[in-house]
């Protein structure tokens, strides 16, 4: 853990059910840091891809957890998602990581996105299949100041009237 | 008058004291917070409530509680607070308070 | 008509198929999925969409998506899917399908 | 663990800005099992109570972590807050558990509350404190069948108009 950073750490069931529950706390986090609403939606959708695809692929349909950790610091949010599953070699799968192509709809090949939405709606994306799979993705703030990641909102606000 | 939006809570509480002490020690004036727009609250609100109605009443200033959701006046009867804020709420009509 | 409410994604997979598979094979019928309130997708709903798309073609059946949100229709044009979902939508007017 | 328990877990920072994550977390999983508005409302008190108690007696100032857990089971949803602070007498504090009685506001002393929010707000409560403090809060669910936690809700709706 580096300095001055801050983490939060959910671990669900490897089960489609609880993903949900994964975007609530991205966004809960992602909008006490002063994330933009569009910034939020991507990080969810990322967030998701990843978990998708522990609960797809990590488990061969045996039961097994997610565990997500959370790092604010100052500059980014990263959120590493881990599974203790049965890896894949990320360097071949990523060189296919890629949007449809205009080819007629009857050769299009269904699925093969998530890893392309991770690195198209995320400004780092790394990937370890040492044991189970990690995702590390990374979003930084666009706001210059180094400020700390706590003193941007308060969930209230107390309005007077003279 | 002061609105309260959103959280009353432990994380609320510093920016809350900040934002009502100067209305608080003001016993020419007449305090009224309004809750519509509270969506939560805990025993560190309620607390910081009950400290607000000692400060006013240990000034003799009038002070009033309005329009409670009825969830946070769930938690007002089962701690027991309600009795202390209908009591400042009647004080405070009695000595002419208009909301 | 298809109105998908709500999130389009691998927890909701299961009960989307069942609700569209019997409208996906009639192919007598226009079918046309609203997205108004669909408040999150990602690459399973997109898939689920995209595999719609061929069934429809498949057949030679009409079908269109409409009132796509923002924040989807960026998802769709990420994907690469637009192409073929206004593909469908522009061939479904063309042979004469109302909304 | 027992059987048919399904454990979801959420590691936060002894501070008070996070609390609202636990509630966040506490509404995704008790929507899900149906438990109603007024049933959710009364374990988001009880768990911010807990965490607020973790936040201002544990640690005495130093940084620490909250652990929950919640066991998601066919009856009920028990959420466990643990921390690894100092610790207290909990016999001791229980017998002063009571709402706030009717006498004159100037002798009134605030504080006190929580544990008896928790109390009054949850089906059971139990605290150890061997090892830090660990608050174990239990809502049955009113409902009688057996079902399981996953199938009464899905996230998602469709719906057809011919
Ligand atoms: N957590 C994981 N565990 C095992 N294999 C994985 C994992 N994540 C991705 N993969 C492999 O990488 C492939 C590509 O993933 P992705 O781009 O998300 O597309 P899709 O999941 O639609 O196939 C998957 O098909 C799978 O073989
Ligand atoms: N997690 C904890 N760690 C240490 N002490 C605690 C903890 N929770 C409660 N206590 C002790 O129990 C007392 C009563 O708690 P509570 O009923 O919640 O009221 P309050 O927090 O308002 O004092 C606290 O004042 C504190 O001394």
């Amino acid at each position: 853990m580096k300095e001055h950073e801050t983490v939060v750490q959910l671990s669900i069931p490897a089960d489609a059910q609880f993903i949900d529950i994964a975007r609530l706390t991205l966004y809960g986090l992602a909008a006490k840091m002063g994330f933009s609403y569009e910034e939020i939606e991507d990080m969810k959708v990322a967030v998701s891809e990843a978990c998708n695809n522990a609960v797809l692929h990590a488990y061969n349909g045996r039961r097994g957890m997610i565990h997500l950790r959370f790092e604010m610091s100052a500059d980014a949010l990263a959120i590493v998602i881990k599974d203790e599953g049965k890896g894949f070699d990320y360097k071949q799968v990523a060189k296919q990581a890629a949007p449809l192509s205009a080819k007629p709809i009857e050769d299009v090949k269904i699925g093969g996105l998530g890893l392309f939405l991770m690195e198209a709606l995320m400004d780092d994306v790394s990937v370890t299949t040492a044991d189970g799979t990690e995702v590390r993705l990374t979003k930084f703030r666009h706001r210059g100041e180094g400020e700390h990641a706590h003193e941007c909102i308060s969930p209230s606000s107390v309005q007077e009237q003279a | 008058m002061v609105y309260i939006k959103g959280e009353l809570d432990l994380a609320a509480a510093e920016q809350f004291q900040r934002a009502v002490e100067p209305l608080a020690n003001d016993a020419t004036k007449l305090l009224v917070i309004h809750l519509d727009e509270l969506t939560y609250i805990d025993s560190t609100g309620i607390g910081m409530l009950v400290a607000l109605l000692k400060t006013r009443k240990k000034q003799g200033a009038r002070f009033a509680i309005e329009n409670v959701p009825p969830k946070v006046q769930r938690l007002f009867d089962l701690t027991g607070v309600s009795y202390f804020f209908s009591e400042a709420n009647d004080t405070t009509e009695r000595i002419g308070g208009q909301s």
